[in-house]
C-alpha cells in the first residue's frame, strides 16, 4: 500500500516533469507549429510590404511618368536581394562572424536543412523572414532619389549598399554584434532598417541633385488613390514587420502587434489635427504620410512599451515628422523626393529613443541609462549609414559618370527612357469604337 | 455655317445639351479642357506645401450650325450655361469653310 | 506483484489523465501558439478588410471628385477608432460591467500584461482583433452619406457612434450581455457589424438628404476596378472577420472559413443569374456587390450551418439585397449611395434569420424558437440602433448647423473642398515633355 | 522497495511512451492548431492569388475597353468553382474512387464533421484550400483567349473543363490516383495547375481565332501599375500555395516558401538581364512577367530542391519562358493574348523537369530514372489536357455558335457588349464643376 | 492654308493616319473627344439602374494643310475613315490667318 | 478678333502661361492632345515585341485676342516655348466671327 502510494506519486512527479519538460523543450529546442506558422505568415506580410505596399505608396507619388520607375526599383530589389541574401547576405548578416559583422560559413545556406531550427522555427523560415527585411530596406530609400537615377546605378548602389551598410548593422543588432552587447533596444529594426535607410536617403538625395524644376513647379502626386493603397498595404503588412520580430506566436508578439496599431492610429490622428490646425483642413496624403510614419517609430519600440506609451510614441512621431517633411526640408532645400529622410529618417531615430523614454521595464541600465544608450545608438548609426553611403556612391559616380537621367531624359519620365514603356495606354488608338 | 464653340462649366453638360438637343440641334463633339481666367482657383495641398491650381476643369462643346440658327441656339446655351457666377465660359463662333459627312460624302448644309 | 501492477496501473491512468489534462487546460488556460498565429493573423486580415479592400470597394463606386474624401473617412476611422478602443472601447464593450454595457475597469487596458489569456490567446490579442471589428464597422456606414458628408461632423459622428451604439452591442451579445443570454446566435457579427451599421446608415442617408442632381443624372462608379479590388481583398479578409471568430485554430474556424467562401461564391451566382434573366447581361459591379451581400450574410450563420446551408444562405442573400438594392431603394426614393443599407442591413437581418433557418443543429429553444429569438434580435437592433443614430445626428446638426457641405462643395467635390486635393493629376502640366 | 523502483520505472517508461505516442498522434492523428493555422492562412493567400492577384495581373495587360470581363471571368471562377467544388469537385478528386479519378461519396461534403481531420487539419480547411486550386486553375486560361471569349461560353467551359480536365487531374497526382504511383513528383501543382491550363489554353486561343487586329496593330497594356500589383500578390500569395502544399508548419513548408522567393527572385533578375542585353533596356511588364514565371516554375519543384537547386530552377524558367513569349508564339503566330502558354504552360513543364534535375535527394528512381517519370508526366499531361479542351470547345462551338463576341463587341469591348459597364467614367459630366 | 478638322471613329485612327501620310501629310493633332450624333449609343447599367451613354468615344484630328491639297486630304480621310455606318464622324474646314512653326518662327505655307 | 491656337510641348505650359500673362491676357484654354511631326518618336517594349510610338504628348492652348495684340502675344508664346529643339510646335492663327461672355451676355471684344 505505501510503495503503491510512493510509486503512484514519484509517477505523478515524473509525469508533470516529462509534461512541464516537453513544454519547456517546445520552447526552445523543438519545432512549434504555431510559431512557424506565425512565422511564415509574418515573412509573407513583409514581402507584401514591398510588393506592391511600398511600391503603390511612392508609386502614386510621382508623376505619372516615372510610375513605372518606382515598381521597377521595388521589383528589383526583390530580385537582387532575394538572390543575394540566399548566397551571402544571410551568412553576412547572421553567421557568427565578430562583434561588427558575419561570416562567410553559411553561403548559399550551406548547413542548413529542413531539420536546422532558429528557436523554434525552422532555420529557413528564420532566413526568409529576415531576407525580407533586407529587400524592403534598400527600396525604402528610392524615395529620396525617385524620379531621377538611373536603374543600373540603382542596382549596383543597392547591392553594394546591402552589403556594405545593412548587412553589418543587422549583424550588430540582431546577429550578437557590439549593439546588441551595448544593449541597444531595436525590436523590429528602427536603427537597423528605418534609419540606416533614412539616412542614406538624405545623403543620396543631395548627392544626385535636385529634380528639374523642383521649387519652382508643383510636382503633386499622379493617383493619391495608389498611395493610400500602399500605405494600407504597409500597415497590414507591418504587423509581420514588429510582431513577427517576436519570431514566436505568444503574449509578446500580441503586445507588439497592438502596439503597432496603436502608434500607428495616434500618428494618423495627430498628423490631422496637426494638419487642421496649421492649413485649416486635413490631407488624405497627410493621413497616408502619418500612417507611415507611426508604424516607422514604434517599430523599435513595440515590444518595450505599454499600449499607452505607443500612443505617446504615435502622436510623437506625427509631430516630428510632421515637423521634418513640412518645414526642415523646405528649410534646407534639398530634394528629398518622397520624404524618405523626413519619415523613416526622422521617425525611427524618433522611435530608438522613444523606446526608452517610454519604456515599461527598466533595463538593467535603469530609465536614463537606456535614454543614453538609444541616443548613442542613434548617433551611430546616423553617422556610420550616411558615410558608408556617401562613399558608395562616390565611387558609383567614378564608376557610371552619372547616376541621373539626361535633361530629355528627366522631361519624358524614367518609364520611357530607361524602360521604353508607359505606365497608362489609354490614349487615342486604344478607345473603344 | 458656323461652329459654335462654348467653354462651360463642367457640370452644366447635360443641360446645355438638352437645351440644345430641343432646339433641334442633332450632332455636337465635347472634350475636356482646363480653363483659366477670372475664376480664382482652389488651393491645394501637398506635404504641407501649398499651390494654386487655377486652371479649373472645364468642357468644351462644338457645335455645327446653320447661319441662320446661330444667334438662337448661342442663347440656348447661354440660358443653359449661366450660373452668373464668374467662370461660367465663353461661347465663340467660328466661320467655316466646308463640312463633309465621312459616311455618305454631303457636302455643306446637308451633312450637318 | 500485484501493488507493482497496481502501482504501474495507477501510474499509467494518471499519466493519461495528466496527459489529457495537460490538453484540456490547453485548450482552457494555456496559451496555445497556433490559435495565436491564426488570430493575429486573422486580426491582420480584418483590417485588410478596412485598409484597403473597404476604402477601394465605397472609393471606386463614387465620382472621381470625392474618392479622396472616402479613402480618409476609412483611415481616419483606422486612427481614431484605433486608438480610443484602446483607451475606452474595448473597456465598454468587453468590462464585465451589466447586461447592457461594460464599465471601465480596463481602461487604457489597465490591468492586461503579456501574460493575460483570453482562453488560449493572449488578451493583447484578443483586444486587438475586436478592436479591428470596432474600426470597419463605423466606416461600413460611409458609403449611406458618400459624396456630401463634411469630414468634421463625420468624425464626432463615428466617434459618438462607437461609443453610443457600437460598444454596448458588442458588449450585449459578445460581451456577456443580454443578447447572448437571451440566446441570439450572432457568431462574427451580422447582428452587431452589419445590421447595426446598415440600419444607423439608413437614418444617416435620410437625415442627411439627396445628393445634388441624385435621379436625375448618372452617377456612375469612376472606377469599377478598384471596386473590383476592394471587393476581393474584402472577401479575403472576412475568413479572419469570420474564422478568426471562433477565436481558434480548430474544426469549427475550418467550418466557418469553408462556409464563408461557399455562402459568398452562391452569392456571386446567384446575382449574376438574376441580372442576366433580368436585364440580359450580367455586371461585373453586380457580381462585386453580390460576393459582399453574401460575405455579410454568412457572417452570424458561418459556424451553424453545414455547407450546403450556406450555398441556400449565399443565394438567399443575392437575391433579398438585390431586390433592396434595385428595387426598394428607388421605389422609396431615400438616396443610400452605396447601397449600406440594402447590402449591411438587409444582408445582415438575411444572415441572421437564416442562421436559425438552416441550422444545423438545432439548440435548447428548438428550430422555430431560435427562429423566435433570432426574429426578435433583428427586431431589436433593427429599433435600437437607428433610434441611437437618430439622436446623435440631430445633436450633431444642432452643434455643427450642416453636416453636409454646401452646393459649391458639392460641385468641385469632397476632395478638393474639404480636403485640398486632386486624386489623380495627369492633367496638362503634369505630363511628359 | 524493489518493487517499487520497477513500478516507477515502468511509470516513467509509460508516460514517456505515452508523451511521445502523445507527440507521434499529434503529427499523425491529432489536429495541430500549428499547422491548421498555417493552411487557413494559405487557404487565404491562394484566394488572394486570383482575387484580387490574377485579375489585376490580367486586367492591367488588356486594353481599358476589356478590362472589366476580365475581372469579372475571374470573380465568376471564385463563385461558379466555390459552389462546384463543395457539391461535386472535392468529392471527384479527392473521393477513392479509381486511380483516374475519385467517386461521389463526397457530394456535397457529405459524412465531414468540424471532427473530421486530414491529417493533422481538419478536413474542412483540406476542402477549402484545394478548393481555391480549382479556382484559380480555370481562371488561369482566361488570358488566352482574353478580349473576345463571351461570357456565357466561358462560364460553361470552366463548368465543364474542371470536371473534365481538373478533377482528374488532381486526383491523378494527389488523390491517390495513377501519377502519384507512378512516382511523379508534383508538390504543388506545375503538372496539376499550370501545364494543365496553359496547355488548355494554347488549344483554346488556337480555336477561338486571333483578335481583329492582331500583329497589325500594338495592343498594349492599358495599366502596367495594375499588373505589378496583380504579379506582387500572386508573388505573395503563392506562399500559401507552396508552402501550404506541405499541408503543415513544418521545416519542409520553411524549404518551400524560401525557395518559392528565392526562385522568383531570380527569375526576375535573369528576365531582367536577358531583356537588357537583348533590347538594351530591361522593362517593368518583363519583371512582372519574370516573376510570375519564377513562381510557376516552382511550384513543382519548391519542396524537392535545395535553395541554390531553386536559384537554377528560377534562371531556367527567365530563359525558356522569354524565349517562348518573345521568339515561339510571334514564330508560330498563334494570338495568345497574355502569355498563358508561354508562361503557365512552358514553365510548369519546365518546372516539372527541373525538379528531377535539381533534385536534393534521390528517389527510388534514381536521378535518371525520376528525370524519366518527370518527362513522362509532362508528356501525359502536355497531351491529355489539350486533347479533352479541344473536345470540350467543339462542343460548346456547336452548342454556342459563336465562342467569341462579334466585331461591333470586339470594337467597342466586352465590357460594353458583354457587361454593359465602363470601368472607368472620368469622362465629361462626371468632372468637377 | 486650311485646318482641316476630322471627327473619326477611335479605331480608324491608324488607317486614316497612314492615309494622310501617304499623301505627304508631315504633321497632325489628335484629341479625344466624346461625340452625339444619329449613332445610338450604349446602356449602362449600375446596380439594377440603366442609363443611356450617347456620348461616344471619338477622335478629332487637326491637320493644317496648303489650300490646294484640301480636296485630295479630304478625300483621303474619307476613304479611310468610312465603315458606312452612322457615326463615321464629320470633316470640318476651317480657314486660318496665319501659322507660325514654334522652333524656326517660320510663317505662313513654310510652316506647315 | 483672333483665336491663337498653340500646340506646346507640355512642360513649356507654365512659362507660356506666365508670359501670356505678363502681356495682360486675362484668359484662356487648355487640352491635352497628341502629336505626330517632324520629332521622333520613341520606342516601347511589350513582352518582346517593340513598336514606335510617334503620336507624342502636347498641350493645345486657345487664346481669343484682340486683333492689335495677335504678333505681340505670338512672339511671347513662341519666345517661351522654343527650345530650338524639333517639335516645339505650332502657332495657328485663327478668325473668329463673334465671341459670347456666357456670364453677362457681353459680345465682341468686351467679352474677351
Ligand atoms: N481670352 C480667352 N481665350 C480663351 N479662353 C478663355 C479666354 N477667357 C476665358 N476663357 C475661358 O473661359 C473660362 C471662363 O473664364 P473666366 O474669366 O473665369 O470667367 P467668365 O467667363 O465668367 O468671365 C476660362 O476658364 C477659360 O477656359
Ligand atoms: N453638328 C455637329 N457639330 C459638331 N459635331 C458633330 C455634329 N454632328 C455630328 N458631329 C460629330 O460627328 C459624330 C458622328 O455623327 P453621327 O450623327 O453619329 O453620324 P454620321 O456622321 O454618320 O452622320 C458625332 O459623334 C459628333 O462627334
Ligand atoms: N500640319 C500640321 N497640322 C496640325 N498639327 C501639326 C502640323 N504639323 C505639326 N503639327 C503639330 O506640331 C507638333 C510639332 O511638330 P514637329 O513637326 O514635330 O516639330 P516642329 O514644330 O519643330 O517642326 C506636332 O507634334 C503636331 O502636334
Amino acid at each position: 500500500m505505501f510503495t503503491r502510494r510512493r510509486a503512484l506519486l514519484a509517477a505523478l512527479v515524473w509525469s508533470a516533469v516529462s509534461l512541464s519538460a516537453g513544454t519547456a523543450l517546445a520552447q526552445e529546442d523543438q519545432l512549434s507549429a504555431g510559431d512557424t506558422a506565425w512565422i511564415m505568415t509574418s515573412t509573407a506580410l513583409v514581402l507584401l510590404m514591398t510588393l506592391p505596399g511600398l511600391a503603390l505608396f511612392y508609386g502614386g507619388l510621382v508623376r505619372t511618368k516615372n510610375v513605372l520607375s518606382i515598381l521597377m526599383q521595388c521589383l528589383i530589389s526583390a530580385g537582387l536581394i532575394g538572390v543575394f541574401w540566399i548566397l551571402v547576405g544571410y551568412s553576412l548578416a547572421f553567421g557568427d562572424g565578430n562583434s561588427i559583422i558575419g561570416d562567410l560559413s553559411k553561403v548559399g545556406l550551406a548547413g542548413i536543412t529542413v531539420d536546422t531550427l532558429s528557436g523554434t522555427i525552422p532555420e529557413y523560415v528564420f532566413v526568409m523572414f529576415q531576407g525580407m527585411f533586407a529587400i524592403i530596406t534598400p527600396a525604402l530609400m528610392l524615395g529620396a532619389f525617385a524620379e531621377r537615377m538611373r536603374f543600373g546605378p540603382y542596382l549596383a548602389f543597392i547591392g553594394i549598399w546591402i552589403i556594405v551598410v545593412y548587412c553589418p548593422l543587422a549583424h550588430q543588432v540582431w546577429g550578437g554584434g557590439w549593439l546588441a552587447d551595448f544593449g541597444a533596444i531595436d525590436f523590429a529594426g528602427g536603427l537597423v532598417v528605418h534609419m540606416s535607410s533614412g539616412f542614406s536617403a538624405l545623403v543620396a538625395a543631395i548627392m544626385l541633385g535636385k529634380r528639374r524644376g523642383y521649387g519652382k513647379e508643383p510636382m503633386p502626386p499622379h493617383s493619391v488613390p495608389l498611395t493610400v493603397i500602399g500605405a494600407s498595404l504597409l500597415w497590414v503588412g507591418w504587423f509581420g514587420f514588429n510582431a513577427g520580430s517576436q519570431l514566436a506566436a505568444d503574449g509578446t508578439a500580441g503586445l507588439a502587434f497592438l502596439n503597432t496599431n496603436t502608434a500607428t492610429a495616434a500618428a494618423v490622428l495627430g498628423w490631422v489635427g496637426i494638419e487642421w490646425m496649421h492649413h485649416g483642413k486635413p490631407t488624405v496624403l497627410g493621413a497616408a504620410t502619418a500612417a507611415v510614419a507611426g508604424l516607422v517609430s514604434i517599430t523599435p519600440a513595440c515590444a518595450s512599451v505599454t499600449p499607452m506609451g505607443s500612443i505617446a510614441v504615435g502622436i510623437g512621431a506625427s509631430i516630428v515628422c510632421y515637423v521634418a517633411v513640412t518645414m526642415l526640408k523646405p528649410a534646407a532645400g534639398y530634394d528629398d523626393s518622397l520624404d524618405v529622410f523626413g519619415v523613416h529618417g526622422v521617425g525611427g531615430a524618433w522611435g530608438a529613443i522613444a523606446t526608452a523614454l517610454f519604456i515599461s521595464e527598466t533595463t538593467d541600465a535603469g530609465w536614463g541609462g537606456q535614454i543614453g544608450i538609444q541616443l548613442a545608438s542613434v548617433a551611430y548609426v546616423a553617422v556610420v549609414a550616411p558615410l558608408l553611403t556617401f562613399i558608395i556612391l562616390t565611387v558609383l559616380k567614378l564608376v557610371f559618370g552619372n547616376l541621373t537621367v539626361d535633361e530629355e531624359g528627366e522631361h519624358v519620365g524614367l518609364d520611357i527612357s530607361e524602360h521604353s514603356e508607359s505606365a497608362y495606354t489609354g490614349a487615342p488608338g486604344a478607345a473603344a469604337g | 455655317m458656323k461652329l459654335i464653340e462654348a467653354i462651360i462649366k463642367p457640370f452644366k453638360l447635360d443641360e446645355v445639351r438638352r437645351a440644345l438637343t430641343a432646339k433641334g440641334v442633332e450632332g455636337l463633339t465635347v472634350s475636356e479642357v482646363k480653363g483659366f481666367g477670372r475664376q480664382k482657383g482652389h488651393t491645394e495641398m501637398y506635404r504641407g506645401a501649398e499651390y494654386v491650381v487655377d486652371l479649373l476643369p472645364k468642357i468644351k462643346l462644338e457645335v455645327l450650325v446653320r447661319d441662320a440658327d446661330v444667334e438662337e441656339l448661342i442663347g440656348a446655351i447661354q440660358d443653359a450655361a449661366s450660373t452668373g457666377k464668374i467662370g461660367d465660359g465663353k461661347i465663340f463662333v467660328h466661320p467655316v469653310a466646308d463640312v463633309i459627312r465621312i459616311r455618305t460624302g454631303e457636302r455643306g448644309e446637308a451633312a450637318i
